[in-house]
């Protein structure tokens, strides 16, 4: 029997807008006039995962990609390749660096934009289960390092592969544990910080589902590369399933002796333990988390000195991010050589995103550094959801600020974000749409920094509060030109004087979108902005929908009568906006 | 130790190792505000927490600013504590402040001796720019010590530094967080509801008027206006050491005979020496001692003169009640007696008959208040101020304290011994305890009278005073830290004293929490010890129970110290409480 | 203070068990007290003050500061909830997608305060942070139960599934 | 089971290879077909529990004895959850998205039993399992 042929045809949210159904319905008609049914089944599939190359049909088992495919090509494609076995060389990828046509997609350089190092086995292996962590060479890692490496290669290892804290900062993860494991004593302490934060973010989450292992893993590397017998895993109370996954981790880990003691016969000892965070954003910070799993309010301590020299119980103490650890196995098995290979000059290896907001494909992505916004957003992330027009990015969370579209060709490292007034952060995307305001985007962020500040040091306690109401005079136009510098002023003063990171980049959403949208700013200042929803008469037949809904009545009008808005008792709520079935109002 | 050298404001400064920024700018004559830091090493009370961030400057190669109060120097640095970065920072943390701060100085308790009023008119703050919303809780006033108003702290945290650390009292916490945080009991439980000792030590501390003695001034006053009553006054022996420092004199200066032309003036009918009180105390306590240790009662005996420190074990060790001494404090043991003794003797009603007391302490006021300190429902002791509310009063009335002539205290209560002057200092009161015990136990003349060996300022410490064939050991503690430590041993079993002294405010009551404000200058402390300890040297008579007043009142009323009738009057019990 | 409930003897007697069984098989309870407290509101549902106070003499620290944690830590709650406690997340993605109105909408038609009880003690509505499953925003949790993609006019109907049950 | 030196790790983890190969190459000797669901936070909040629960009743009922039904974690792909990976051998691993419970009867007779493709559930991973290869 000839072998049979699939065609898939991309149905995905990007690509639907660009006639892929049609396609699939001619790919049909054609088929079946060949007479080719029982040889050839036409597949409209999900979403590729490709959308800035939509839409894009797979030929099985040939595994051969066409790409930005027309409506005109789908007579070539079925003559040429499913007729007559030929590839259809022109609408092959085109690999901008191999500048050559390749066929199949494993090849292409494009799905190398997503690599997966810290999500290596996501989804890919059952997370409770040991064994098939064991058969994707868990554990290996440490066990070679135990058995071949002194700490201070392993420490030389890690510094070499120009690992950075994942969590925020971008420390070098090398010279951290060297700074620990310099210190004297021989009461030293690991500690994963899992107690992710940043609304918007979840890798670690999703890292901790997916693979406990491969932390516990990296813990116990550490632990021996610093000479610490203890780690600790600080981890969110708000992800029950994760803690699950560790507890279970933990329990099977030390049943093969990969935790307890005499690690591999090597000696070394291990084990770890883990503590609950509570809800409080301020313990991401790694003095407040501290002092959070010594029982104690997560209020930040002033470093120096640092959790290296004086850390839990004040014995030197390294603290890294959950993602910092994921990549380290990898790291020993692989090398340094082979990660330092990937990103760009000062930032290796891949990072995490959080893709989420007005974006089709919402998701985790993990790409090289050096990626560029653009190609996450457009290429991996299928660009805005209902075509409408990009209007920033914000990452790094509370901390960081917003990307625009200026920027969308920056290669994203931690240097670039920070030169155009974000950062990385833990690595949340959370992508804006002409809908947005910033203004209000922005009050947003500091009502949850003003809510998480732990209150110890002043700016922070008073200064985000003072911002936050100044933003909210702003939003109810109840404000003046003065209050932007005065807000300015605040941010400023804030960003230099507080105790902690929280404090330090609490003003970041603030200063950044005042800077790009200031105008925005301007128009609430100025009371120019409308926050009224308006109707238009034309359109309106007076069907009552809205003022029924509107909740503080301001919507008044006779039936079959076009309806009014009192503007001024407007609360903008949408309301009405969502309840029109005529179109007949538009948003402020 | 090594120098380092560092650069300030561009001068090449070398300072040893671990000195702080702010050290090592005001050595070079550069002033950096600062709020929150306080800093008393030789007493344990160090707070940096480096919240109010009113110090900060700018360090180079540094990002954001660093507080100067916490930062320690290393090799090379260069610090700017005049950029325009640092200046903004701190005039906007301070307008932070005072944006959330309750705009009535001229009323408030801390007029003109609050931190955060002279800090703003040191950073020239004429104008906030923030405004908004301020904290608004309840004012505790449960308690007849302390009045806390949360509204106008700045969480310079200073105070729980002093309730967890130095006192482990634990009654303070930071609770919630945010703009909404505020110090507070748990619960936000009232003052009286806890087991707050009243030392004062949060009082003693705090910058603003957060956390103040209640003013019982105006009660006072009234009093002494009332013709048909008859108002009688006693001074606290650390009162003199510091009341000075009200009128601009030096720490330490021996202000008595002022003081007592003060109070005259000021209309009290009699002023008398709380000093009176101390040696009457001694002569209950050496002999309760002496009966404890022959009787095989319990040992070691604790003092009992300190109220916070009555309160103190009371809550957290409530099974250790039949240890301490059951003599009542000084001051309402002369309360006790001015109440019958003196009633009797003047021919008075004691309900017209009020007893007041001057006190570097404001745990006093909680005492005077206890029902069992009283005879007859009358109180011991009416009303009490401390040294502050005293020089207020002075002030009020216009009297030139610097000018005036010494008076002298009134006869019948008011002679003193150099014993009882030393109970103003820890230390003090063992000492003078010791002084009559030796003569008590062995019937000889004690020729060296000053036990340095109780002296100083460590704080625990412990002595073993030959008596006889009795080698007494003793334990000294100020702080209620160090009392703790003590007394866990003692539930241990492993501490092994005859007796033992303990002062809840560190360095003794001349470290009150109703004295002048010491504005974290321990030397102001330790000035008031040496002055505590030269009155003593000064005065003719040094022991107790040389003191002819309490022997006449022996004799006259009480019959046998440590008998029937001086029990019924002069001792007390105690009652445990709950820890919360 | 006429509010706060001090009287220890109050608290169920065999919770109270549960709880000292997991105290005394911790390690070090002193540092472990997030860890302890997490499990007392799992026992007791909320941590009412005379738990608190409890907990504090139990593991020996003070009362002050075990309330000093508790009212820190936004996950700990000293009130009773509801019968359904209702989580509406308000995470960034879940905000710019219109979490806000959903709350508004629910607060509105349950006419509750957030993080009080309804008069029929059958809700307690909360805003939560990120719970990170931003591809179903705006989130909201009924108990255990998701509903991803919650739109105001579903409000009324999710509501219902759990009033019929009385 | 105390796994003592990085040889025995090492022949351990031989004894397990297979199903790695199945799961990245198709590549198999055991004849199981492989149902991974992703069960992480969002994908148990979008179902994936009722679709695991449905597989497991679906395949005791049909009595299909080579499958095994795994849970892993997340994929990444949260809009598209719950997410299902169906590794056979000899064929290429697929992703299957939005697999809500009622599309785990067709899902299973289409793809596992008639070795088809679910049309529009099918997703394409798009990127490597690991890095570079």
């Amino acid at each position: 029997m000839k072998e049979r042929i699939t065609v898939l045809v991309c149905g995905g949210t990007g690509c639907m807008a660009s006639d892929s159904n049609e396609m699939v319905i001619q790919l049909k008609q054609r088929i079946k006039e060949l007479k080719m049914e029982n040889e050839v089944t036409i597949i409209k599939t999900g979403c590729f995962g490709f959308c800035g190359q939509g839409p894009i049909i797979k030929i099985q088992p040939d595994n051969v990609f066409y790409v930005k495919v027309k409506l005109e090509d789908i007579e070539e494609i079925i003559t040429e390749h499913i007729v007559k076995g030929r590839v259809v060389e022109r609408l092959l990828f085109d690999d901008p660096k191999a500048n050559e046509k390749v066929k199949e997609h494993k090849n292409m350089d494009f799905y190398k934009k997503q690599m997966r190092i810290a999500l290596r086995n996501c989804g890919f292996i059952n997370p409770e289960d040991i064994s098939e962590y064991i058969a994707v060479r868990g554990y290996e890692a440490l066990a070679i390092v135990l058995s071949e490496n002194t700490s201070e290669e392993v420490i030389t290892i890690m510094k070499d592969s120009k690992l950075r804290g994942r969590g925020g900062g971008g420390f070098p993860t090398g010279l951290k544990w060297e700074l620990t494991a310099k210190q004297p004593g021989n009461e030293k302490y690991v500690i994963c910080n899992a107690d992710e934060g940043d609304p918007g973010a979840f890798m670690d989450r999703s890292i901790l589902e997916g693979d406990p292992h491969s932390i516990l893993e990296a813990m116990a590397i550490a632990g021996y590369a610093m000479g610490a017998n203890t780690g600790i895993v600080y981890i969110r109370a708000e992800y029950p399933l994760a803690i699950h996954r560790l507890e279970t981790a933990i329990k099977q880990a030390r049943e093969y002796n990969f935790l307890g003691k005499d690690l591999f016969g090597s000696g070394f000892d291990f084990d770890i333990d883990i503590r609950l965070g509570a809800g409080a954003f301020v313990c991401g910070e790694e003095t407040a988390l501290i002092a959070s799993i010594e029982g104690h309010r997560g209020e930040p301590t002033k470093k120096p000195p640092f959790p290296s020299e004086q850390g839990y119980k004040d014995k030197p103490t390294s603290v890294n991010n959950v993602e910092t650890f994921a990549n380290i196995p990898s790291i020993i098995l692989k090398g340094a050589e082979w990660f330092s290979s990937i990103g760009t000059e000062n930032s290796k290896g891949t990072k995490v995103f959080a893709l989420a907001g007005k974006i089709n494909n919402i998701g985790l992505v993990e790409v090289p550094m050096g990626t560029t916004l653009r190609e996450i957003v457009y290429d991996i992330g299928g660009g805005i959801i209902d075509g409408k027009e990009f209007k920033a990015v914000q990452t790094g969370g509370p901390s960081g600020g917003v990307i625009t579209k200026e920027h969308l060709d920056t290669p994203i490292d931690y240097e670039s974000l920070k030169a155009i007034g974000s950062m990385m952060g833990s690595g949340g995307m959370i992508v804006l749409d002409e809908d947005n305001d910033m203004v209000e985007i922005s009050k947003f962020y500091l009502d949850f920094t003003q809510d998480e500040s732990c209150g110890k040091c002043t700016p922070c306690r008073i200064g985000t509060k003072r911002m936050f109401e100044i933003l909210e005079r702003l939003t109810n136009l109840e404000g003046c030109p003065e209050d932007l510098d005065i807000l300015e002023d605040l941010a400023h003063n804030i960003k230099n004087s507080s105790l902690c990171g929280l404090g330090q980049s609490a003003p970041n959403p603030v200063l950044s979108t005042l800077h790009y949208f200031r105008e925005e700013y301007e128009a609430y200042a100025n009371r120019t902005i409308s926050k009224s929803y308006k109707i238009i008469e034309e359109k309106c037949i007076g069907c009552t929908k809205c003022s029924r809904v509107c909740p503080v009545e301001c919507i008044t009008g006779k039936v079959k009568v076009p309806h009014i808005i009192d503007e001024s008792a407007c609360i903008a709520c949408g309301a009405c906006f969502d309840a029109c079935r005529f179109d007949a109002i538009i948003k402020p | 130790m090594k120098n380092i050298n560092i650069v300030i404001n561009n001068n090449e400064l070398s300072v040893p190792e671990g000195t702080t920024v702010l050290e090592a700018s005001r050595n070079v004559g550069v002033d950096i505000p600062t709020l929150c830091h306080l800093e008393l090493p030789d007493f344990g009370i160090v707070n940096k927490v480096a919240s109010c961030r009113v110090c900060v400057v700018e360090i180079e190669g540094r990002g954001a600013l660093s507080p100067s109060c916490a930062e320690k120097v290393y090799e090379g640095m260069v610090v700017k504590t005049d950029s325009l970065k640092a200046i903004n920072a701190r005039r906007s943390n301070l307008e932070l402040l005072l944006s959330n701060h309750p705009f009535e100085c001229l009323t408030c308790q801390k007029n003109l001796d609050c931190e955060l009023q002279s800090l703003a008119e040191k950073l020239n703050i004429r104008e906030i720019h923030a405004k908004g919303i301020k904290m608004d809780y309840p004012i505790d006033t449960s308690s007849n010590s302390i009045i806390k108003d949360p509204n106008k702290c700045v969480m310079c945290r200073r105070c729980e530094t002093m309730c967890n650390e130095v006192q482990t009292v634990g009654v303070l916490s930071a609770i919630k967080r945010g703009f909404d945080v505020v110090v507070a009991p748990a619960f936000n439980l009232d003052m009286v509801d806890t087991s707050c000792t009243y030392c004062g030590q949060c009082v003693a501390v705090c910058p603003t008027a957060a956390l103040t003695e209640r003013n019982d001034t105006s009660r006072v006053w009234r009093a002494l206006s009332r013709e048909r009553e008859h108002v009688v006054v006693q001074v606290a022996p650390a009162v003199r050491v510091a009341i000075g420092e009200m009128f601009g004199l030096e720490p330490g200066t021996i202000s008595t005979g002022k003081l007592v032309t003060a109070l005259r003036r000021l209309g009290f009918n009699a002023v008398f020496d709380t000093n009176f009180g101390a040696d009457l105390t001694i002569m209950e306590e050496a002999r309760e001692l002496v009966h404890r240790i022959e009787n095989n009662g319990t040992l070691p005996m604790l003092t009992s003169c300190c109220p916070a420190w009555v309160k103190f074990f009371e809550h957290q060790f409530p099974e250790l009640l039949d240890v301490p001494s059951t003599c009542k404090s000084p001051q309402t043991m002369l309360g006790a007696i001015a109440k019958t003794y003196y009633a009797e003797k003047m021919d008075l009603n004691v309900k017209n008959l009020k007893v007041v007391s001057i006190m570097p302490c404001v745990a006093k006021k909680a005492e005077s208040a206890r029902p069992e300190l009283s005879k007859e429902d009358e109180l011991h002791v009416d009303f009490v101020l401390s040294t502050r509310e005293f020089g207020h009063m002075i002030k009020e009335a216009g009297i030139d304290f610097t000018s005036l002539e010494d008076g002298k205290f009134d006869n019948i209560l008011g002679e003193s011994t150099g014993a009882g002057a030393i109970f103003g200092t820890t230390g003090g009161v063992i000492e003078a305890a010791t002084r009559t015990a030796y003569e008590l136990i062995t019937g000889e003349n004690l020729e060296k009278i000053e036990f340095e060996q109780l002296r100083g300022l460590e704080g625990i410490r412990e002595a073993t005073v030959s008596i006889g064939d009795l080698d007494l050991k003793i334990g000294i503690a100020h702080g209620l830290g160090n009392a703790r430590k003590l007394l866990e041993d003692i539930k241990a079993g492993k501490a092994n004293y005859h007796a033992i002294e303990i002062m809840a405010c560190p360095g003794g009551c001349i470290g009150g929490g109703g004295q002048p404000y010491h504005h974290g200058d321990q030397n102001v402390i330790k000035k008031r010890q040496a002055a505590i300890y030269e009155i003593d040297k000064a005065t003719p008579r040094r022991k107790s129970h040389e003191n002819e007043m309490v022997l006449k009142l022996y004799d006259d009323y009480l019959g046998e110290p440590y008998g029937k009738k001086a029990h019924s009057l002069l001792h007390t019990c105690y009652v445990p409480a709950e820890k919360i | 203070m006429s509010n706060v409930n001090l009287n220890i003897s109050e608290l169920d007697r065999d919770l109270l068990n549960e709880l000292d069984i997991y105290i005394e098989a911790t390690v070090d309870p002193n540092g472990s007290l997030i860890n302890i407290l997490h499990k007392a509101q799992l026992i007791f549902g909320y941590l009412p003050h005379n738990l608190q106070l409890y907990i504090s003499r139990k593991v020996g620290v003070d009362a002050a500061r075990v309330n000093g944690v508790v009212s820190f830590y936004s996950y700990f709650t000293e009130k009773k909830t509801g019968k359904n406690v209702i989580s509406l997340c308000m995470g960034t993605a879940c905000y710019v997608k219109g979490s806000e109105k959903v709350l508004h909408k629910l607060l509105k038609t349950l006419d509750v305060q957030k993080n009080e009880v309804t008069e029929d003690k059958l809700f307690t509505v909360r805003d939560v942070r990120c719970i990170g499953a931003c591809g179903l925003a705006p989130i909201m949790t009924v108990g255990e139960k998701v509903y991803g993609h919650v739109k105001e006019d579903m409000v009324e109907g999710i509501l219902n599934q759990y009033r019929g049950e009385e | 089971m105390a796994i003592k030196s990085l040889e025995e790790l090492r022949k351990l983890r031989a004894s397990l290879q297979d199903s790695v190969d199945l799961r990245e190459k198709g590549e198999s000797t055991s004849g199981i077909t492989e149902v991974l669901i992703g069960m992480g936070t969002c994908g148990i909040a979008a179902g994936a529990r009722d679709t695991f629960n449905e597989l497991l009743t679906i395949i005791e009922e049909q009595k299909l004895s080579k499958v095994k039904v795994i849970s892993v974690g997340c994929l990444g792909q949260c809009s598209l959850e719950p997410t299902v990976q169906v590794n056979m051998p000899g064929r290429e691993p697929l992703i299957y998205g939005k697999i809500t419970e009622n599309r785990v009867k067709e899902l299973v007779e289409k793809v596992i039993i008639k070795q088809g493709y679910l049309d529009e559930n099918l997703l394409i991973p798009s990127f490597t399992k690991d890095g570079v290869k």
